[in-house]
């Protein structure tokens, strides 16, 4: 995989992540209980040899570059190479709105890069993939470009999707709208493989015509004239686009299977490392079908939830169907329902639920 | 938060086999041995020093190094790897005239002269990497200079009936040092020395060498060093030490250590974030509770994945506790794997041991005063196989 | 100095440096043949043993990232504080517009930050500060705010300046607009200490006001309110405001005592690590008075110069009077007065040469 | 640019003394000599390591570890602070039955084999970090596996006369090595080797077991280990490297490889940009030629202050030349400091050391066949001294 660079691409699109993307871009959304979104697709980028990663940011970036820092966690402090974040070259709104007239602005980076193939993904898919059989797959087929897909699951709840006609050896015919839940659907991922020079000539064409364009725009505009072929994402994978779908996906993680696939297989997920102890469970606490992570203090009962690190739940406390950051719950408190960001405080007795399905979002800070 | 003293070198005692910690150190020295679920015994003398502000830190090991080595790397976990030096490990080594293990405690340092020289400093801060504690080395210096003392020993009240066990003192109404004596039979204080030692480093230099030309010498801090001092009138002083303080040289102590993390009013306070204990951290997930999980009274740390019940345990990163498994007052090493229906009460698992299914191990008398029982590491224990001891 | 934190701060002036920050922002113009101008400054705070430093940037700061890094070269990569770095959080020109007011927006870190004294300085002055003595002295004056200043050298050339009328205690009386050249003359350097309380007030009210206000002026505004002491700048300085001043000041160098004490004393400027061996004399190389990087290979001859790492000066070249960095110098090419950016090429048997006193900048890339 | 090979590990023994560079390895290992105006002899063999791809090192060390220890590091220098373990400074040793120093090259290899387990390796590469030279060792592995062999080993021609200070190889048509001497008396080749062995690691446990329980076996891969493994049939070839490779045993050999870099055309390209040497890099400015400098056909390194007449000589950081001062054929090592006037030829001065106004410093017969002189590191020569040897 020495030839081969990670471009993950962090666009601005949080907005339908309400109060959690209020302060921070979505790739930087604390995510699975100690992990921020972007740490999937960097850990698998990692974890299948890449050593030089760029990361490209639009704004609300200052917490992405501390939990990044010099890469390190992610083996990424390299010499030559390693990670580096792309900031905007300018306050540009025609530079922003499109992708791929972005990478073209940074073309010294890619020209500098002495890798020839480039993988590009979005900053907010869940998975964990080694890339070297998909690479294999783009070069075997001699794809222009190869796409991702997953096969949507019976019943997993629907959302329109783009969905892919292939033909048999793999070359993408169609790109349709489709709904997610239809079993069997190939579900578009936004990640890519394809030559650093294709990249640059895309962005190019982008940035000549003024377009401000993503580059699955391109692909399903030029399905024609380039040979697209389509490789399907192994193992578990979401798409936190809307704050319904975080908590959904969260709730996934409470799954055995989800839990000892996705956070283990084919590599560990890498994340900032924070010195916490372990979390300790003082007598009468009751915690079961959760997801706790280090650094907590729990005297109350948690179920179907999931902890960051250091969380307090005190005595008589009650969690259910919940989602909480580093907060401090207090005694005889009932959440249900609930996310809340970092640094809440629910004072003692205080009794917070989100509707059925749709839970309630608590932001940075707050005290409740 | 203590001030940086550059002036200050730290020597860190890490070649300690600890014998009486049995198969937990055949493979590892003690200082290396785990703790609290995610530590090793040294971070909390490696996070001490950062958290006083002391460095540069010379670690000295002899014994099975490599575990050690690994884990201190240039020592960024501690923030001690600082361009201008911030930890050196400092195995023995061949010279000219050929090489030299270690003989005793103050020939390690003697030996280390060079290294310590080459910082130049004004004291020199001896400690042992085998103890488990929080303390502020800098309030120490500042009590060093307050009494104009050349030399500071820190001191902690034991049990009159562990005396003997320690170096202990005898001190006078200022705190000046009177009497010390290594391990007695007939203590005649109950103040044992900490096993940390605060030297005025040109004094230390003169008395090293002394030392050295003594043939009869063991070259040993307690049984040496300190006597003769103490002998030639240097001003020694003791230092009080208030906090939790434990020596882990057995297994009993270690596996009482644990247990004291576990208490709500825990004396030695793992949670303070303003003096944080710093380890290696492995890349591992939020632990896994299933719906079949009951625990309670226990510590758990990351990646572990628990559908059995725990109760009053320390559950390592990375353990399996398959379910109907029953676990009570023990301690479980990192990545340990339970299978399902294993019964363990008052036992230590060392580290990456699998227990099968239906397994049972526990003291035949089963209370309170019952004998730890050790399962050593990186073993396989067969189905149903039942492991317990007479209790002591 | 465990109570001090530094802030540096970056802004955008950097229009009078022509070519030399058509890409980069002035703290990261290369200076001193291996430098970036920012390296003075930070090497400052981090020699007085400040422990948590931030750099305040506005646009253009993509080089400055990669120079930065975690911090590791200033020893600054710590758990506990360390080097930041602070984007602007959004593209906002009121906010850009006063430094102020950009603090304030920040004041999240400085609440995170435990210190209670600012070091605030600007990123483009040469310098080699030990900052405890001036610590002590604002402690011991019980100032609001320090400021510096530093004594115009006889015949240094002219440059209006804002000069400083001091009492005999050090607080400051008066602030006018001098003469450099006027030896003795006290001028206002862009360096405070003032307490973190202070600093942040400042802000809210130029935030509340809506003022874009930078913090000099601020206090030359506050003279009476607050008690405002002046302490004087130890050793050689520099302030790079334009391009005459950027090679002035770097000729400066090209003398024995500026080289002897602005590198070494009281403590050595880091910058990021380069791995460049040891520069090579070829036979017939002929060099006098010139201050030379590492990766340098030289056949020619080189006068008066200062030459960056990894130049390549071949056979018959002649160097005069003149800054180059990483560039190649072709055979009997000759080089008077000129300033090359980076990856010049200069061919065989070019003359080029700049006015007396009016150096030539020649923008990267570019082929001669 | 090579494939990254996890599946090698590669040990570097570095752990000599090198005796006959005399005073300049009485305080530090032969791996840590200064080299080529920054570097020291190790930083060669470490940039081989990373611009091959290949890790993790094992780096096995004995004699004056520290500063080698302090330069290593976790290896950030060289890229190779990984996270899976990149560089790991591997001393002798303390286990359960006592503590046992290296006695031979093998034996070094034969007390890590944990170390290397660890890393479950197809290959293992064992290196010296005695020599001076560039290669990639990611080709030597494609073409050990194109030999389908159990061993390989790097070969380089030498001089006839010299053959004899080396192990040196017969080997056949296809490269196959016939028969293995260590330094011969009558040599019948002049391949030597290079100390650059490529083994299948599951062969090597095998008889690195079979080794150790030889009596009378001096444990090392030239005299004992090698020789077996030709004797039992096993297929080793030799991998003929062509570019520039020295052994810098002697004080004459390590001046000369300093000299070979002054050439234009050096064969020993050091400005390559895709092989660079890495080293630790200490904050030192650009250095500085006064008005009164002459500097012609030599290194000049960074934080140097010249006001005197450098020809052909290699000039390490922080030196500083007096005006007046004349040095001709030298190797000024870093920090030295040189008065005024001083004459030195065909010399080398050591780190640190301090030569006052007015020295002169050369060899009796002056002509180009001269013995190198040498003065150590850390001295002061007092004013106007003359240190002088009759030429050999």
């Amino acid at each position: 995989m020495n030839n081969v660079m990670g471009v993950i691409n962090v666009n601005g699109k949080g907005d339908l992540m309400e109060a959690l993307t209020q302060q921070r871009c979505i790739a930087s959304v604390p995510f699975g209980g100690k992990y921020r979104l972007i740490d999937f697709i960097l850990s698998s980028m990692a974890n299948s040899g890449l050593q030089n990663v760029a990361v490209f940011t639009r704004e609300k970036y200052r917490t992405l570059m501390d939990h990044l820092g010099s890469g390190k966690d992610w083996d990424l402090n390299r010499k030559k190479d390693g990670l580096i974040i792309m900031p905007p070259h300018f306050c540009d709104d025609r530079l922003l709105r499109g992708d791929l007239s972005n990478f073209y602005a940074h073309r010294d980076f890619f020209d500098r890069s002495k890798q020839e193939t480039v993988i590009v993904a979005a900053g907010n898919i869940i998975c964990n993939v080694n890339f070297q059989n998909a690479v294999r797959f783009h070069r075997d087929q001699k794809a222009d470009i190869t796409v991702f897909y997953a096969v949507a699951e019976t019943g997993r709840g629907g959302r329109p999707r783009r969905c892919l006609a292939l033909a048999a050896n793999g070359r993408v015919q169609a790109v349709t709208e489709g709904e997610e839940k239809s079993a069997g659907g190939k579900v578009l991922l936004n990640i890519f493989i394809l030559p650093k020079s294709l990249l640059i000539i895309l962005g190019q064409e982008a940035a000549a015509a003024g377009r401000g364009e993503l580059l699955a725009e391109r692909v399903i505009a030029d399905l024609h004239r380039l040979k697209v072929f389509a490789y399907p994402l192994p193992g578990y994978f979401a798409v936190i686009d809307d704050i319904s779908l975080y908590y959904r996906h969260s709730m996934e993680l409470l799954r055995r299977q989800t839990w000892e696939s996705l956070f283990f297989q084919p590599g560990l997920i890498h994340t900032k490392v924070k010195d916490e102890p372990p979390t300790r469970y003082l007598v009468g606490s009751s915690i079961n079908n959760s997801l706790i992570a280090n650094g907590c203090t729990i005297a109350g009962s948690v179920e179907n939830s999931i902890l960051f690190r250091g969380v307090q739940v005190q005595r008589g406390a009650k969690i259910k169907d919940s989602i909480i950051m580093k907060s401090a719950i207090g005694a005889e408190a009932w959440l249900e329902r609930v996310i809340l960001d970092k640094d809440v405080r629910v004072s003692a007795g205080r009794k917070v639920t989100g509707e059925r399905g749709i839970p309630l979002v608590v932001s940075k800070g707050k005290n409740l | 938060m203590a001030i940086v003293h550059k002036e200050c070198v730290a020597m860190l005692l890490a070649g300690g086999k600890g014998s009486r910690l049995g198969d937990l150190t055949r493979e590892l020295a003690k200082p290396a041995v785990s703790f609290g679920g995610k530590y090793r015994i040294i971070d909390f003398t490696l996070s001490n020093c950062t958290n006083s502000g002391i460095y540069p830190v010379g670690v000295l090991t002899q014994y099975q190094p490599l575990i050690l080595n690994t884990h201190i790397g240039i020592g960024a976990p501690w923030d001690l790897d600082r361009k201008d030096g911030g930890v050196s490990i400092l195995p023995p080594f061949v010279r000219t005239r050929g090489g030299k293990w270690y003989r005793g405690t103050a020939d390690a340092i003697y030996q280390n002269l060079f290294f310590i020289e080459q910082h130049n400093p004004r004291y020199v801060l001896v400690l042992s990497g085998d103890h488990i504690y929080k303390m502020d080395y800098s309030l120490l210096i500042r009590y060093h200079e307050e009494q104009e003392a050349d030399v500071t020993i820190a001191v902690v009240p034991v049990p009159w009936e562990e005396a003997s066990r320690f170096g202990v003192m005898e001190v006078a109404e200022d705190k000046r040092i009177v009497d010390f004596t290594e391990k007695p039979e007939q203590p005649r204080s109950n103040l044992a020395s900490m096993g940390v030692y605060l030297f005025n480093w040109d004094l230390l230099k003169q008395f090293l060498e002394m030392d050295q030309r003594d043939p009869v010498s063991s070259n040993d801090f307690g049984k040496n060093v300190i006597p003769l001092m103490l002998e030639r009138g240097c001003r020694m002083f003791a230092y009080p030490f208030h906090g939790y303080w434990k020596d882990v040289g057995t297994v009993a102590s270690l596996w009482e250590a644990n247990m004291e993390l576990l208490a709500e009013d825990s004396k030695l306070n793992i949670y303070d974030h303003d003096w944080r204990i710093y380890t290696v951290n492995p890349s591992q997930p939020p632990h896994y509770l299933a719906p079949s999980a009951c625990v309670e009274h226990s510590l758990v740390s990351e990646g572990c994945f628990v559908e059995g019940t725990v109760r009053r345990c320390v559950i390592s990163t990375g353990v399996h506790v398959g379910a109907g498994s029953v676990l009570e007052d023990s301690v479980i090493m990192p990545y340990v794997h339970l299978g399902k229906n294993v019964r363990i009460k008052r036992a230590i698992i060392d580290e990456h041991t699998i227990i099968k299914d239906g397994c049972r191990i526990f003291s035949k008398d089963g209370g309170d005063g019952a004998e730890i029982i050790l399962v050593e590491e990186h073993v396989v224990i067969g189905k149903n196989s039942e492991i317990s001891r007479q209790g002591g």
